[in-house]
């Protein structure tokens, strides 16, 4: 039995700060190359092995990481 | 409303007055003329009959913003100083008007600048109606010429105050706040409920129901845009002021040549001087200014067609002449009078003074 | 009638309190009344004066230069005010501790020796009250009901006991109460 | 990557409170303003307290927090927010009056609003951010500025000699007996972020027993005024920031911590 | 001598200046929009240069009062502000005022009221001009409307503040902080040495030497009598002022018909109305005080004799306009235009209010 | 009772100092400030820089201390006057700048001044006189009052409730790096005033030495304010205010005392 | 001659020094000119912009916001300032991250791609200089030789040195600027 | 040999505020009965025994007492 986990992120609002880059344990995030509206290279899963810890949405400044964890 | 005869101190009738007007909460500073605003609330304990905070702040910019913080969650809150004292309130005041928030600030004016002296004084009339702070703000400005207005000026100023969510400044002197006088003080008004809270101070940031949007209690705004648009608004509340809340009293006007206008002590003073001259025949009436803030511009104008001449009696070096001669539109002379520094004028001077300045002077 | 007076001498000889009294005194009577202390730094010497003006008219500056009449309880107070009484008006001082004694020959001048007195007789707490007395047997400007009224008025109930006393001492001073030179 | 088996309400793990507004933060990228609003609004979510908190917001890069906050809010004047917080908690005391000041507001013209706020023992939460640095004005020198930092007014670094010493605020307010709780944490990962959260409750709590002044101050990143991105600036405070205040419990249940 | 041309900022040449004209002291506190003054004299070091100390303070209130200080010993000490930050000095610059002390305070107006905006405004007029601090004073107010003249009304300030043992306060706004614009410097002025000093201000606390008295500053006198006829010294003083040191400037005014009275940021922009103006046929000037106090009460009564009408422009809710009212002696209609709150006035709008509140309105 | 034989200048042991002018000092009978001041200005003498220093009046009593010391003096706002000499001794920095303030005028409104001055080391010296009241504006609450304490503003006695704790300022600067030298005096006896100015003689010697801020606390009686003769204050002032004040060192040498 | 003008675009991309350069040349071919950056926190958003005046006189209101040419760096700033070009004005702006372009018909509209080209070159550091150079050609406001004292002018004596590689890209500027709708 | 003291108050200044009198060591020092001009009782040495040690100056608010000491 694994734990899966999975993000959203609401693009439109990541700053792209990168906080939440340094603080997943699994690297799962990094910074796209494409901009948000803003301007903002936004934050997204970049590989499948997220275990919803949400220590990306702790550091999260702007609270736009949504963390969903399952048991499959 | 019963009414019961006390011997009072001016600031001794203004604490009394925020016992029974129902006031919230006072904070304070020391400073003669007028420490023993806070003196008499603290003999009187009034938190333990009213609930009334009573607390002696660290400093006067300390207390103007527990004002602040008071007036923002919808309470009936007041501060009293003296004139330096007033003076380290200023970002405090602007702020105050700036946010739209209803408190009473008493000044019991001492003579300056600076720390000068604590005898009695009239020199912050420019202060308090010109905005000593920064922008473009007013205070409404109540002018109590006695003990007994010392303790009414209270209840009136909570009315105007939450009216036009304005602070509003009581604006006396030392001999004001220190004389005792006859004061005949009124029943006692209960502090609001917070049910009364929500009604009378709905803007207010007393706690946020479910059912509602926050409030917020501010007063920038970055936008330039909006915050002239709050200047407008502010501006037309000030308007609004002028045409409905102009407050003063006449006496011995009706067949009067020249005319004394005098507010506070002055105006007592200017009211003894007018019995001097009309036992010397001489016409003088007085015009005496409640209101500073809205200022009873159209009275001085009709008077200014009337009568030959008008002197300003002031404890200064000449503050509220400006006003008088702008309302005034020099239809007619308009002169200034008045001892400053400390010292007050007898009325055998202000007579002297509406000879030589006025009648003699063509 | 406007009546205004000032009451000078050490602070701790009852200067204020004898102004509430005679102010209460009259406000009893239906007069306007006003006490105005003064006030400031000079206390720190451990001088203290009260102006009192007692009238049938609405008072117009209750800060006031001259006198109609001076009270006056030690050398120093003496020095200051004499000068002030208006040309024609009173003086009442006791002479107690006083070396130069008022010289001003325009003005009434009384003494009464209420510190020699209220010694004598052990009641040094109502000193003030013998003056008090002195000054209404030359200016009768209240009536002894009132006195009475405005006791009662300006002490807190639980001194209420103490008006006969006081009363008392009051009665005395108009006794003790000497001309030493009137016009 | 979105997978719908994961992704519904059920297995929910973290969402955005609503005790923070719809609005978008104005905070530059990856400023530790905005992960400490989120955790000040998780604990008033928890505690269901929303009704009766009330924010005092500074003056400083937090100015706007009361867009913020989902709480009725007042602006102080720069400084003053400690003056505003004690009328208001005695005014209402069982409210939960708080405020949240940077380190120019609260260490340089509010000192004597936040001594004697705190000397009173008022029953007031308040929470600090120290990013050694005047943030909202373009980066100035704040009395929390470490020796050596460089900013708008010590281009050179900062000296004992032209400006002082670093000044330790929160160690000055635990000596006084009116704070009843003094801590100083961060929000850079996220165990800092959970534990800070923890201090922040316990300050809310403090205040619900009515035990005097909770003060929490959160060493953060100023990476606009430090001029960096957000992760190394984070990296920064850890080495530089944390050796002058150095994380943890100051003073707990009214005693100082050994 | 020499002429340097550099392009500046006005917050950064007020920092030029001070460093250039021999000042020996700068006390701050960071505000927007005028923190380059304090970060452009760190970045110069001048303290390497020509000694000259700058500190950053911990508040506004610390800093006016380190410049009293430094000024009560004679020195050449200055600092600058916006409108918050000015409300917070008001009991300072009283205190300044009344024991007589020469120094330079520079407000870079930002608009209000309460924290308002960090955009341009002139609400600051009264405060600067009518006393925000309690008390009758006044500070000399220079209003520049270039970068060119930030510099020169330090060097300026100087000399009006040492003459006349005086505050001098630089009245400008966030737009000429801000801005760049072309900037002639000249040669350093040493600062003064310590024998310098003792002439210069023989009356300062810098230290007693045998064989005089000590001296004291204060602005402290418990005699009213004294306390009285100190005011008296003040005010012939300002009245002096008024008689010798009232600064103007005048634009196309020999033909005019109506004349624009505007200071500081909005002189400009008049500037620019009246081409507008006389492109349609309108024949109007402009008047702009350089002094705020003295107030060039004289030049605007001899208009008001000429012309047929006087729009002030300030952006404000009408400040200066009561002045120009006073000296115009309602001899033609005296209106007044301006943007306030953050905004700022355009030429064409300018020009309209002219249009609509002066040429219309008969 | 005058013996000519001894009252002749060869056998003077004590006379009235010069840096003391010949005014006729306000304060009231047995003040501690008229002692304090006679003690400063001996100093001074003694040191032989009356040409150097520059005394800073405060707010309060003492707001006409400018009147009796020989010296150069400027009055300063209430609570203000640490800023005052912060600017002048750095424009001047090798006079005596100090300060003497009442402990309203220092540690009530003038608290961030005081702070910061100190924080930043500043080489000056400040005398503070802690009587536990306003004494000047007639008898109110001071920060450093008492529990207990009946004053014109508490008048029941301050309680910790309303009014909060005494606030220890001393102390709180002592914890300052910027400190040099922080004690705490006392002028009753001829002992205590002996020690006084060996302690203010220290803060001279440091400033001339360039060592930063010396703070020396007079704890001294208010009689008037607290409504006792002078001899009786003096008793009171040992039995309770040395209780919360105790009289020693604080801060030597920039070092703790322990 | 007045014209004026307005450059946003991100912080980094040199837009107030950009402008500092363009003010400096001015000034040193003799013409008025001013320089007013906005500031405020909307600078936390990370976007910049400042108004520059070139003119044969003295220059009324530094504060403008009507503007003869825009000089946009991204989407943002083109959102925002393209209404504000005034009708028969000038707007350049470089396409990279430009979604939406601009529509307005009624001013000329051109486009240089500095961003593809400095970063194709390796010279991100004078993005800026080629961003003004296409501005040059189009409005030739002041001449080369100004440029080259304004740089010197405006930079450090340190920086010297990269004064032929700044003047480079201004020539690369020129050569690149492309009209896309010319009244 | 006898250490002699005396000590000349000034008596027109002293403000009888009595704290020389419970400094003398050898309670030489009293308050007066007499006034002096502001009404104070000033402070007198009432027995020869002074021994000029200056505890009585030192504590002097008002600095008006001289303290003069021989050996006899
Ligand atoms: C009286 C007053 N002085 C100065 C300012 C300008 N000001 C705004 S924010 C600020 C400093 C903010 O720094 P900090 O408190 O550290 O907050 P941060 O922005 O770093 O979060 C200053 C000095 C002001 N608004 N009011
Ligand atoms: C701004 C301002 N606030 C208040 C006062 C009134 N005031 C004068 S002295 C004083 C307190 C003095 O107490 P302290 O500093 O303890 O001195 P002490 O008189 O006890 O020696 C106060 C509040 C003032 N002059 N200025
Ligand atoms: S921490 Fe938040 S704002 Fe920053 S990059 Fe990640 S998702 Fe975006
Ligand atoms: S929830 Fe944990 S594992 Fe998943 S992306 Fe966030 S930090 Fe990484
Ligand atoms: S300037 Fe600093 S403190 Fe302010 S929002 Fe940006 S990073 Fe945060
Ligand atoms: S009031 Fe107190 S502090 Fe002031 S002089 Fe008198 S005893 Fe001294
Ligand atoms: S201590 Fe001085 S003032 Fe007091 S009684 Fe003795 S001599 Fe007189
Ligand atoms: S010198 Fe000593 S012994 Fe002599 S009177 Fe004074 S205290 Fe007493
Ligand atoms: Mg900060
Ligand atoms: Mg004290």
């Amino acid at each position: 039995m694994a734990i899966k986990g999975e993000v959203v992120i609401d693009k439109e609002r990541c700053k792209g700060c990168g906080v939440c880059v340094v603080a997943c344990p699994n690297k799962v995030l990094a910074l796209a190359k494409n901009v948000n509206g803003k301007g903002y290279n936004y934050s997204e899963a970049v590989i499948d092995d997220c275990i919803g810890c949400a220590s990306c949405a702790m550091v999260c400044p702007d609270g736009v990481i949504t963390v969903y964890k399952t048991k499959l | 409303m019963a009414k019961e005869l006390k011997l009072m101190k001016g600031n001794e009738a203004i604490a009394e007055a925020a016992i029974r007007s129902g006031c919230d909460g006072y904070f304070g500073y020391p400073i003669t003329p007028q420490s023993e605003v806070m003196e008499y609330l603290m003999a009187e304990k009034p938190w333990e009959r009213t609930g009334m905070v009573v607390l002696q702040a660290e400093s006067e910019t300390s207390s103007i913003n527990m004002v602040y913080g008071g007036a923002g969650v919808g309470k009936k809150v007041m501060t009293s100083s003296s004139s330096p004292g007033i003076s380290l309130m200023q970002e405090g005041l602007t702020y105050l008007a700036g946010a739209e928030l209803p408190a009473i600030i008493a000044n019991v004016v001492r003579g300056g600048p600076g720390l000068g002296t604590i005898q009695p004084s009239q020199a912050d009339y420019f202060q308090a109606t010109k905005g000593g702070g920064h922008g473009d703000y007013q205070l409404f400005v109540l002018a109590p010429a006695t003990v007994q207005e010392m303790y009414d000026f209270v209840f009136l100023g909570w009315e105007i105050a939450f009216k036009y969510r304005n602070p509003v400044m009581i604006l006396s002197d030392g001999a004001i706040g220190q004389v005792m006088e006859k004061l005949y003080v009124g029943d006692y008004v209960p502090r609001w409920t917070d049910e009364e809270l929500k009604k009378n101070a709905p803007w207010a940031s007393y706690g946020k129901p479910a059912n509602r949007e926050h409030h917020i209690i501010t007063s920038l705004e970055l936008d330039s845009a909006k915050q002239e648009e709050h200047n407008h608004k502010l501006q037309a509340k000030y308007r609004e002021m002028e045409e409905k809340e102009v407050r003063f009293e006449t006496i011995d006007c009706e067949d009067a040549d020249y005319i004394f206008v005098a507010y506070g002590s002055s105006a007592r003073i200017a009211q003894k001087a007018i019995q001097l001259g009309r036992e010397k025949g001489i016409k003088v009436g007085l015009l005496r200014p409640i209101t500073l803030f809205p200022f009873p511009k159209k009275p001085i104008a009709e008077f200014s067609k009337k009568v030959k001449g008008i002197l300003t009696v002031e404890m200064s070096a000449g503050q509220m002449v400006e006003d008088v001669r702008l309302a005034a539109e020099f239809r007619c002379p308009v002169e200034h009078f008045g001892r400053y520094g400390g010292i007050i004028h007898t009325p055998h001077e202000v007579l002297e003074a509406l000879e030589e300045k006025i009648i003699k002077a063509k | 009638m406007t009546e205004e007076i000032i009451i000078a001498g050490f602070g701790g000889q009852g200067v204020l309190s004898m102004g509430k009294i005679l102010a209460y005194s009259g406000a009893m009577q239906d007069k306007e009344v006003s006490w105005m202390p003064s006030y400031g730094p000079e206390m720190r010497g451990g001088t203290a004066n009260v102006s009192v003006i007692i009238s049938d008219q609405r008072i117009s500056s209750p800060i006031i230069s001259q006198f109609d009449t001076a009270i006056i309880l030690n050398q120093q107070s003496l020095d200051k005010f004499e000068k002030s009484v208006k040309p024609g008006g009173v003086l009442l001082y006791d002479p107690n501790g006083v070396i130069n004694p008022p010289k001003r020959t325009d003005i009434n001048i009384y003494k009464v020796s209420a510190t020699e007195k209220s010694a004598e007789l052990g009641l040094a707490k109502v000193f003030n009250m013998m003056v008090l007395g002195a000054y209404l047997k030359i200016k009768p400007v209240v009536t002894e009901e009132f006195i009475e009224k405005g006791l009662m008025k300006s002490l807190p109930e639980r001194h209420h006991g103490l008006i006969p006393e006081n009363l008392k001492a009051v009665q005395t001073g108009k006794e003790l109460v000497e001309a030493v030179r009137t016009l | 990557m979105f997978n719908p088996d994961i992704v519904k309400p059920e297995n929910l793990v973290y969402k955005r409170t609503d005790v923070l507004t719809k609005a978008v933060m104005h905070y530059c990228p990856g400023c530790g303003h905005g992960t400490t609003h989120r955790i000040v609004a998780e604990v008033i979510e928890e505690m269901g307290i929303q009704d009766k908190a009330i924010c005092i917001a500074p003056v400083g890069c937090s100015v706007l927090a009361y867009n913020y906050f989902e709480v009725d809010s007042l602006g102080a004047a720069h400084g003053r927010a400690p003056a505003l917080a004690t009328a208001i908690q005695r005014l209402f005391p069982d409210h939960h009056t708080f405020t949240y000041q940077g380190d120019g507001d609260l260490a340089a013209i509010g000192t004597a609003e936040t001594i004697h706020a705190c000397n009173r023992g008022e029953n007031i939460v308040i929470i600090f951010i120290n990013n050694g640095i005047y943030g909202m004005t373009g980066g100035q020198m704040a009395p929390t500025t470490l020796i050596g930092m460089k900013t708008a007014t010590s281009p050179y670094g900062r000296t004992v000699e032209l400006n002082g010493y670093p000044l330790q605020i929160t160690e000055l307010l635990a000596e006084l007996p009116g704070t009843y709780y003094v801590t100083r944490q961060s929000v850079h990962t996220a165990a800092a972020v959970r534990k800070t959260k923890r201090a922040i409750r316990q300050a809310f709590e403090n205040q619900k027993n009515k035990k005097g002044t909770s003060f929490v101050e959160v060493v953060s990143n100023c990476n606009s005024g430090w001029k960096m991105t957000a992760p190394k600036a984070n990296e920064w405070m850890v080495e530089n920031m944390f050796v002058k205040y150095p994380i943890g419990d100051i003073k707990v249940d009214g005693e100082k911590v050994k």
